[in-house]
């Protein structure tokens, strides 16, 4: 097993499908000779040539819709969005099309394309490209959210999307691209959509969390353990959409506690379903108000300010202890 | 060094075959078969008839609200009928008469004015798209396909379809595009109505064509007279050739009109003259077809007068049919159904819950609406 | 006093405002000589001429654009989207720079626009043209939401989402269209963003809705009061983003109980954020599970089988029972 | 009836006036005021200067990523040099040069590239957007601007900005459409620097021209040497004055060329080569603007090197003056200013909260975070 970032990781998941099946093919701008701005594509353009990793021109909504196309023909298309905050331009072809095929054709038509976008702050970027607005995928009936956090399961993960009949949104937290190794096995390895991960057991509280969030949330678990003796039991969601509904419900059946920890934007976003959930399955259990732990609702500043807008270990231990105490 | 200005004004000629007058170019006439020609005729009576007869329904509210095609015939047949059956069409909602000669049934148009989510099912053996409600939004689905195609190996070729009001959207200059830069085997046909619900072309858009938007993809366009079947027959055929044989998409521009309203909900004497409609009823592309044929001897006012009778038992026996299905069509629950390949716990627990309520007769006040 | 419908009093709104200030445009897709394929514009071409009442080109990312540069000018566009399901052509246009430019600017610049636009179902339309996706607009930073659910109020928040200096969605309920009539007061009427209000008073569960839902949700009240002798406090958000929290809060903290109605998709929908905020703010008040009754997750079905997925009086007064009874 | 072909490679002549071995063509020589001269001159000169400084300063980790503009000053300056101060600029992100030119300060550009939204404040006096990052977005706020200028009665005109690549994105398309349908009073600059990050022109569009692409909307285009100043100014002056006198929009495509790389972030050689840089270098505009202004004795070797001492110290002092500025900015509860005109309940909660995390040292961990 070789130690990997998340962007070797994704290259070499996305190397193997390709090598696997030829109907898996990439679009999108810069992913040809640069391999990508965060180099995710890197030397597969070399590999497998123009017509299977596809430059395209500067237009959003082409690249997901000649991807729906392309789906629909029976390919297996990756489209990569420069960075999410621009795949807006390509909003309506998700919401209009996408998401709905498979159910307006009866069954007859499939839109197997996954849609790749680095999301999230942490790395000193312009405007517009630090966004997490997950909340809008998940919201919209026919599409899974798929957002991993970290080099092994970033490959299986995209392993299972690509392989996924229906049209999966493929979130990469940009922080985490370069910020760490993990043993990545050679060996084919895919994970389950729609399921999530139990990353450590304990008693006291439920912490939940995904994407770029997941280590500052572990952080502050050890924080917590450390200073005051409590175990948290940290809840890693993997897929936003569908939910991991079970998982959770059962940890906070246990615990009788809960912090969500993201970093989109508090008001809509993910942590409300999250909470709601809990609170609907789990009302009679729980001891104390879930603490949402997540960005303000407000456009994430420029990067001087961005680390006080990102939620830290910190901001999520202080919230544990509130939930603990309350 | 020195300078030269582009002349804006800039047009295309109209390629015309069969005019209004039924005067016919003859060194234009295309050589088509009379099987071709019959069934592209018979298509159109389909179309028409078709069409009139939704208009009753939907006034006895026996449907809900459609888009008439009456007097865009012409535009719709003769382009698809370049096409194969391994070709693809990606129609956008007004291309009624062209999925009917792919071989989309009426039952099936009926059931989708309806109301009816069965309505969209496209047989297994037909390549088509459903239609797109989105403006435009059905173009770049072309390229996907045309892309795919192409890789693919096959000589398939794509066709889509759109308004006048379509050339507006982004998407159509985002998909005429990419269809240029990859050389993507597709034909991109505007049917250039004339309106896009109450908006004129000339405020739509202030090139004097269509078709010369194809300049700004480096692609080749041309305009023809919609309602003038051979016309629109002959450059689609070349349109197809040359996407078939690798020269990549043109655009065709269709000059058509839209005789009826832009949809039953929609009252055009609240933006247009009478005068402008009769002087394009004149124009009409059935009966200026019809009296080629006639002439040619390849059809008789005979078998004419039998076609329409074959036609209207056809639409007749297709409303029998559809609002018989109606009867069992439309349960509730099926609304699961097609979402995803397999649907997530979330949704089998809504789903159920909808069971229940049903059972428990609250359903009672859900249910099927038909009327 | 007149009895208008919501598509009158919206029209005499557009009109007073026009005629009182002359920075006031309206544009949008065959608003002009054809009055709006809903007729909210109707006669307003006539009395103030296509200069400011525009009817545009086909592309709906143009006409917020468009909006967008004429507010920063000095401006109060009105744009009109056809149907709610055609404003994701729209979307980067409003996240990218309506909802930001504000705060891009510093404050030096601002973007007092409305975006009007029909949603929801019942009305047995075509596809797209009965989404109910608000929950998009209110997990968007910069943003208001306002969602009126009668001819009375529609008027009044219009006129106040026109005055308003920032950008504002205003979703109207089709259904509501010309579903009844209310008495509208010719002269000057304006309500306040951001606040709720109380339509029913009651002491033994708190029911919450918007739009189109609010009238099924007192059907359901009155359903309750009649066969249970419950009585239910109704309340009617009005605007969903900045969402009147106070209010609800208040409500709950009285009855302990509450069921929130809405026609959007379940997950990740508006529900999701209001059950999140009472549980936080009424954690130790509420005696049951906050029940959500709301449209499924699926895309809305073709009008044969829409009854059925919206939520109907019989629905709510279920969950208002399983709620009491819990 | 009859048939013709539109010729899709119909194409544009160059404009140029003073080409790179500085031929003059007499004929078409502007006559341009000294002062004007002087002031364009400066301004590249200040444009290129800084944009070196900016990146030493960014390899030292003392601003972030930006986007030089290296070689594309006389397309940035010829054009907002015809334009008043009372007229209205919407820039893209690479405009650098052309925002000093209408005034924007050179702190405010390194305060942005610090990441300090301060950065973009724009001075009350001026009618300039900030900076758009999302490609093309802002084509349509200038047809905005310039609907309401003329609405207004005014005589002010809207320039904007954008790429090569920005012309694939749908918001260029419906830009052009409604100004040329509206006759807004805009001028669109298409800076062709021949790249799109690593998208040659070649793979973003199949026209031989972006200027042609004017056609689609029957509006005026026109191509010319982007390393020209004086042909782009002549270029840009004509258009501003077709959109002040009620001409409404053209398309201006000045063909430049991106020296450096895209971004910081970027490594030009990835994908293209060292030769095609060179050969563009050859044509810088600066030099060439120079070398003319010295034959026309508007400006002395003398006073050239004076001006280059005086703008070293102006961007000296500027940086000082931002480095000054940033030990006290960037206060963290700051980023809850400006969203909206009043704080909304929920948001004002946030601050607080934010406002006691910082009390309480938690905030340790957040806080500006330079370098
Ligand atoms: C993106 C989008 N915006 C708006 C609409 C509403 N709408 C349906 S058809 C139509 C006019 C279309 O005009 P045109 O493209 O000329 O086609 P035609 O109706 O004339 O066949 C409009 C505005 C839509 N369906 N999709
Ligand atoms: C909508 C959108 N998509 C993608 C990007 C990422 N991006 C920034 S600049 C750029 C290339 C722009 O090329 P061009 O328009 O030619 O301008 P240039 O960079 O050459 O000045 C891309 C893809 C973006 N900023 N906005
Ligand atoms: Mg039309
Ligand atoms: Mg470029």
């Amino acid at each position: 097993m070789a130690k990997m970032t998340m962007v070797e990781a994704l290259n070499m998941a996305l190397r193997q499908e390709m090598q696997q099946d030829d109907a898996v093919i990439l679009l999108g701008q810069d992913i040809g000779r640069d391999g990508g701005v965060f180099r995710v594509t890197d030397g597969l353009f070399a590999e497998f040539g123009e017509e299977r990793v596809v430059d395209t021109p500067l237009a959003e909504s082409a690249i997901v819709g000649m991807s729906i196309g392309m789906a629909v023909y029976g390919l297996k298309p990756v489209c990569e969005i420069q960075f999410s905050g621009f795949a807006y331009q390509g909003f309506h072809q998700l919401e209009n099309h996408a998401a709905r095929m498979r159910w307006r054709s009866q069954g007859r038509l499939h839109v197997p394309m996954v849609m790749r976008a680095p999301y999230g702050g942490g790395v000193r970027a312009l405007e517009h490209h630090s966004e997490s607005r997950e909340a809008y995928w998940a919201h919209t009936p026919g599409l899974k959210v798929i957002i991993p956090s970290g080099p092994r399961n970033a490959r299986a993960l995209l392993v299972s999307a690509i392989r996924d009949p229906d049209p999966v949104i493929f979130y990469e937290g940009k922080a985490l691209y370069r910020a760490f190794r993990e043993e990545v096995p050679e060996e084919e390895e895919t994970l389950p959509i729609g399921k999530a991960q139990m990353v450590r057991s304990g008693d006291d509280l439920t912490m939940i969390s995904y994407g770029a969030m997941l280590r500052p949330t572990l952080e502050a678990a050890d924080d917590l353990r450390q200073k005051d003796g409590v175990t948290a039991e940290v809840i890693d969601l993997l897929t936003l959409s569908p939910l991991d509904t079970q998982l959770l419900v059962a940890s906070v059946s246990k615990t009788g506690r809960a912090v969500i920890v993201h970093e989109a934007p508090r008001s809509f976003g993910a942590g409300a379903e999250i909470a709601a959930r809990l609170m609907e399955e789990a009302f009679f259990i729980l001891e104390a108000p879930i603490e949402r732990v997540t960005g303000f609702d407000l456009i994430i500043p420029y990067f001087s300010r961005e680390k006080s807008y990102i939620p830290g270990p910190a901001r999520i231990a202080a919230a544990a202890r509130r939930t603990l105490n309350s | 060094m020195g300078r030269k200005y582009l002349d804006p004004e800039i047009g295309v000629e109209l390629l015309s075959i069969l005019d209004e007058y039924g005067n016919l170019d003859a060194e234009l006439e295309p050589q088509i078969g009379n099987d071709l020609h019959l069934k592209m005729y018979r298509a159109m009576l389909v179309g028409r008839r078709f069409d009139e007869r939704m208009l009753d329904l939907q006034r006895q509210g026996r449907i809900g609200t459609f888009p008439p095609i009456k007097g865009q015939e012409a535009a719709q047949i003769g382009s698809v009928a370049a096409l194969r059956d391994r070709d693809w069409l990606a129609p956008s909602f007004r291309e009624t008469a062209a999925e009917i000669m792919r071989g989309r049934s009426l039952e099936s148009i009926l059931l989708y004015y309806n109301g009816y989510n069965e309505g969209t099912i496209i047989p297994d053996n037909q390549h088509d798209m459903p239609m797109s409600v989105p403006v435009s939004s059905q173009i770049i689905h072309a390229v996907g396909l045309g892309f795919a195609a192409k890789y693919r190996r096959t000589d398939e070729v794509v066709m889509t379809f759109f308004g006048d009001g379509g050339t507006s959207e982004g998407d159509f200059h985002e998909g005429l595009n990419f269809a240029a830069v990859y050389q993507t085997p597709v034909v991109f046909v505007c049917q250039n109505n004339q309106w896009a619900i109450s908006i004129p072309l000339a405020r739509q858009t202030r090139s004097r064509t269509i078709a010369q938007k194809a300049l700004a993809y480096g692609m080749p366009g041309i305009q023809v007279d919609g309602n003038d079947i051979l016309a629109v027959h002959l450059a689609a055929a070349e349109a197809v050739a040359r996407a078939r044989g690798g020269g990549g998409p043109t655009l065709l521009e269709c000059v058509t009109y839209r005789i009826m309203m832009h949809t039953t909900a929609d009252d055009p004497k609240k933006y247009r003259s009478e005068e402008d409609v009769e002087r394009w009823k004149a124009r009409d592309p059935l009966i200026r077809y019809r009296k080629y044929l006639v002439e040619k001897n390849i059809l008789t006012t005979h078998r004419l007068s039998e076609l329409d009778e074959e036609v209207e038992k056809e639409i007749r026996s297709a409303i029998d049919r559809a609002e018989e299905q109606m009867r069992y069509l439309g349960q509730p629950l099926d609304m699961f159904d097609h979402l995803y390949a397999e649907l997530p716990a979330e949704l089998r627990a809504q789903k159920e819950a909808l069971a229940r309520e049903l059972d428990s007769g609250i359903g009672a006040k859900g249910g099927a609406n038909h009327g």
